[in-house]
């Protein structure tokens, strides 16, 4: 296979400029692409080339397959690097590529189409002897089935989408009467939302924990697991914080788990970079839940650990290289912890913000590494994901990794708009969380918003700065119904009132 | 100098003095001294109380000032003469249902109004679904008021800081 | 030994903040105290808390022992952490600190006494079995005498004031008439500058490269050798670069080399970490040169390779516990690399800047950490030394960590001032470095100025830049025997010529 | 527009044309063609040229512009008018001595002066020593002149911007 000189990156903020620095310490030209709203992103500033794709919405520019493609043979690419979201899981996609003559840095369009598919990724878990959780062996045509499989299996039930994932299409049921509820809204979702409405019916478990693997395969054939990857925490079904190694796991569980994700890989000939999800119940006993045919938000965490580099890994493979490891893939060392720095109000239901970071200092230091696309004065697009940044730090152990985030955190400086870095101050000096006690229903079980409310001493530390921001004040007001003009320190409250609760 | 600062729903008098780079501020009969500095880029402090390190930051929000400490954490505050806190008081305690504008604080879709004109909104109810970011989101009333008619057709798009519906004020 | 709560950190800037971050991350409160133009300094905000010590001259604050002494008392501080500079050699403030009752994080004081003196130092190697170079066993008293030793060990020979050190007070002579030539002027340098102007006589080592090995000490007597650091590249005798591992090291070299450190800290009954400085000539043979009774600059390399944390190994070494890692410190993984970021104008002989940080974007992403003291908007204060940041990288092997450097370099936006980030572009990028050939004569051998002067690409860059500023200029200006008064989008070249060359 | 550019020491004429965000200049007989975007934060411009990403500042500095390249290296232009080019050659080509006023560029202190009142200092010639920063700098001429009477004792300290001497102008 020829080798990569120019990758155009097919994605945009964050991981596009994570992509982009491992290219320019490969000497590979990193192509950028951006909208038009992008055209400050920090991947464009960053990337050795950039060109524009179209407007702000991503199926007029990061989504517009056509445009994408001609500007990558336009540009000379030889090869194109999906990041994630996007086109990172889209056969057709990565079909497209081969077809115009470009590398897909990523698996087979044919790997990705099968995982594509839950029932397919299912069966393709159970013929490779890994533990799936219990249910229908495959769509579930009518309520009647359903009920039989609640009578097998018991409640309470999960009803999943066969299209949907990332805990979209996905719906408990505890009773035999909430089932026949659900049964009729949970297939019309799924074909409004993913234009396929089958569904089918497993085991809900109940407080699980969310593993994953991350696994490296080359064209030789060979697969290597790098570890596992804790991904408990969570809200609306989307990861906020993640560690390796889980503090849910033993040795003896390792071995079995990274086993189990090699059969999987192996058994679909996997190519790249993928990770393998599994949920993990009480009693520690994991189920296969599916197949991420890219690399992770969180893959940072087993790069601190391995000292590997997955972007490079990813390109290694791409080009026909062997794992840069061989078949010893390297010992981890100590524990990582990646936490998602998002524009969002913890506050407010996790609603998202969007504005001007008006002031930024990011955390420093031993042991702390932070994926920024962000930077002073950036506006942040309403258009798409609202992850800032990424927080990662390494310690020698759990404790110190997560004191080592507290640390960070605590030095974190984002003014501007409304993000999550409280949020996570409060998450990791969280109890549960120092105990390793975690699960997907952490926050349902331990977070109301009050508990971000600022103590009696930040109330003091408020005051004393609100009467310094009076004291530069200095704005001529009259005073109705007062003595005439006078100079003033303050504004009236109900100036400037914009009403509503502009979160902008 | 004297004024009048409400923080947390609380309203306080608060006495002021400066000498130098020295705070001192008197609030509940409590006295609370700083060192302060003003440092570069926006209106930001670094604050040394006791010798305790803060960092502040003073910005005009939506609603009075908004002071993030350390960063992150973001606190409203209000600040106010006193001549309008007695102006207020004049007007008679009891101040009803405020009234105000809802704002949409995005561009998105707006999927639906929570309420139908001539509705009595609460403070904090939920007045129409917002879509932005691949997300929901709930937009409350902060003052309450009665409604107005839709401002704009529901399942239509909508820009950041468009009027989505007026609440007139209602006297307690 | 009681346990550490509140360490006092008597330093500035960059490292005072090193220090504050792994205190945080051990639960200790840490108080940074700070002279006038300080009290914006990173080091302040960031610290639990805060102490003015005192004008802006080293001497009247943060070199005013009582005034030191007194704060850490009054905050009730029960230890000290020096820090490199300013008291953190200084057995006097050492021993102070003991007798106020306050535990010194650094070695005894009569170690540093001892150490301090290179011919005391040199015996107590020679003691140990050390190689030293070849010179006068003691102080040349006459010229006479020096021409002896000349004639032992032969030309070209180094004079060295026995109370230098840093590069101070040395110089080379090749022939008898140089020797004579320098001798009266180099004792009276060394008494000016030292107040002590005993000289000794060695042979000059031609094209030295330096090399230091780190070492902790707990007060068990356990010693620890943590690798070596190559610290060849320099200017003025001041470190730019420091990697580790050396290229110049084998395995056998590097067991040799940290035994002969382990002895000589043995021999003197070190405490805490240390760094023992030798030169290698080019035969690879290495030669005592001095120890270092404190943290280096550069010790993030070692941090980097090992995972340790040095600042708190110290720690809790002052507290009496053994070595983090017992009798086996870890083995290192990859390499590192650091480079210091001076504000200095390398174009004007390394001439030092001052200023205010008006835009800077720190470097970012895998295998980068950044110790910065700066920030957007900080005034580079004049009185102290002019590191405003340390880049340090890790990469799996030397090359790696190369090109990383590169990548990270490339990354660092850093304007207002002068500083020597192109200049570390250059000097990673050239051919020698690459290689590995290093000699503290780097910079003699391969650095002109005129190696900084942009490119052609630069210059049409540069020329659109301006392009653009002068279409957003418009100024109203008269041209003299111009036609009267005109929109004009350019002012006069001569006006505001400040004359001189202000680098502020 | 036109206007006069030195960069390098080499004087140019360039034409500037924009269309938008497209910046068109054409210079001796060549033409440079980018995209060029304002960011936040000062006077910064992304530019891509033929799809090569660049980020530059331009500052006023001391003479005339400075454009820093890839946040890092500093390179000195000007920019003129043609008109001043003309008066320029109008005045005759040879330009002499410049003429100027050293400035203590750093607080610190001035250690000696390396030339004396009346001596002919040419562009680049040593005139002082400044002790800043624990280090010893030797200021230099930019465009020589004749040395006027030292403004400062020597082994004293002088402050930031202060003059120290002053050089006239000598026609060549």
């Amino acid at each position: 296979m020829k080798p990569i000189r120019r990758v155009l990156i097919a994605n945009r903020g964050e991981i596009a400029v994570r992509i982009a620095r491992t290219l320019r310490e490969r000497d590979v030209t990193s192509i950028a692409v951006f909208s038009e709203p992008d055209r400050a992103s920090l991947h464009v500033l960053l990337a050795d080339e950039a060109y524009p794709i179209g407007p702000g919405p991503s199926r007029d520019s990061y989504l517009n397959l056509e445009r994408v493609l001609e500007t990558a043979k336009r540009v000379r690419a030889d090869a194109v690097h999906p990041g994630y979201g996007f086109f990172a899981e889209n056969p057709v996609f990565a079909k497209a590529c081969a077809e115009a003559g470009l590398a897909f840095i990523g698996p087979k369009p044919e790997t990705i189409a099968a995982l594509g598919d839950k029932l397919a990724a299912r069966a393709a878990a159970e013929r490779a002897g890994v533990p799936i959780i219990p249910g229908s062996p495959g769509p579930v045509a009518t309520l009647g089935e359903a009920r039989d499989v609640a009578k097998r299996i018991g409640f309470p039930l999960m009803l999943k989408a066969a299209a949907g994932g990332g805990g979209k299409g996905m719906r408990v049921v505890r009773s035999d009467a909430e089932l026949s509820a659900a049964w009729d809204v949970t297939r019309g979702e799924a074909g409004a939302a993913f234009g396929d409405d089958r569904v089918f019916v497993e085991r809900a478990i109940e407080r699980p924990r969310h593993v994953e693997a991350q696994i490296l395969a080359d064209s030789s054939g060979r697969v290597a697991f790098l570890g596992e990857r804790e991904c408990s925490v969570q809200r609306r079904h989307q990861k906020l914080l993640e560690e390796t190694p889980s503090p849910a796991f033993d040795a003896k569980t390792r071995a079995a788990f990274g086993d189990a994700a090699c059969r999987i890989a192996k058994a679909v000939g996997y190519l790249s970079a993928g990770t393998v999800e599994f949920i993990l119940d009480e009693e520690g006993r994991f189920y296969f839940l599916e197949v991420n045919t890219r690399l992770q938000v969180e893959h940072p965490v087993t790069e601190m650990v391995t000292g590997l580099d997955l972007v490079a890994e990813q390109l290694a493979i791409a080009e026909g290289a062997p794992l840069s490891f061989g078949d010893t893939p390297p010992v981890p060392r100590g524990a990582s912890m990646e936490a998602r720095i998002i524009a969002e109000d913890p506050a407010a239901n996790f609603m998202p913000s969007v504005g001007r970071v008006e002031r930024v200092r990011f955390p420093q230091g031993p042991g702390v590494r932070n994926d920024a696309g962000i930077y002073r004065g950036y506006q942040v697009p309403v258009f798409y994901d609202s992850l800032l940044s990424k927080l990662v730090v390494w310690g020698e152990d759990r404790e110190h990794a997560r004191r080592r985030m507290l640390r960070a955190l605590g030095e974190f400086v984002l003014e501007g708009l409304h993000h999550n870095v409280a949020f996570h101050r409060w998450l990791v000096a969280h109890e549960a969380f120092a105990a390793g006690n975690l699960s997907t229903r952490f926050l349902d079980e331990h977070f109301k918003p009050e508990m971000l409310a600022p103590d009696a001493t930040a109330g003091e530390i408020a005051l004393l700065a609100a009467a310094l921001h009076a004291r530069e004040q200095s704005l001529e007001v009259s005073l109705p119904g007062g003595n005439g003009v006078e100079r003033s320190p303050w504004r009236w409250s109900d100036r400037r009132r914009a009403g509503g609760r502009t979160r902008a | 100098m004297k004024f009048w600062v409400t923080l947390a729903g609380h309203d306080r008098e608060v006495t002021l003095r400066t000498e130098d780079e020295t705070l001192v501020l008197e609030v509940d009969g409590r006295r609370l001294v700083a060192d302060f500095h003003r440092l570069p880029d926006g209106e930001v402090y670094s604050l040394l109380v006791d010798g305790r390190s803060h960092e502040v930051r003073v910005a005009t929000g939506a609603d009075g000032l908004e002071v993030t400490l350390d960063g992150a954490t973001t606190v409203p505050v209000e600040v106010r003469h006193p001549l309008e806190k007695m102006l207020r008081a004049a007007q008679g305690g009891a101040r009803g249902l405020g009234g105000e504008t809802i704002l949409a604080p995005m561009p998105g879709l707006l999927v639906a109004y929570k309420v139908a004109a001539g509705d009595v909104v609460t403070p904090g109810q939920a007045v129409a679904v917002i879509e932005a970011m691949k997300m929901q989101n709930e937009l409350t009333a902060r003052h309450g008021g009665v409604a107005g008619e839709p401002l704009v057709a529901e399942r239509s798009s909508v820009s950041a800081g468009q009027p989505l519906l007026r609440l007139k004020a209602a006297p307690a």
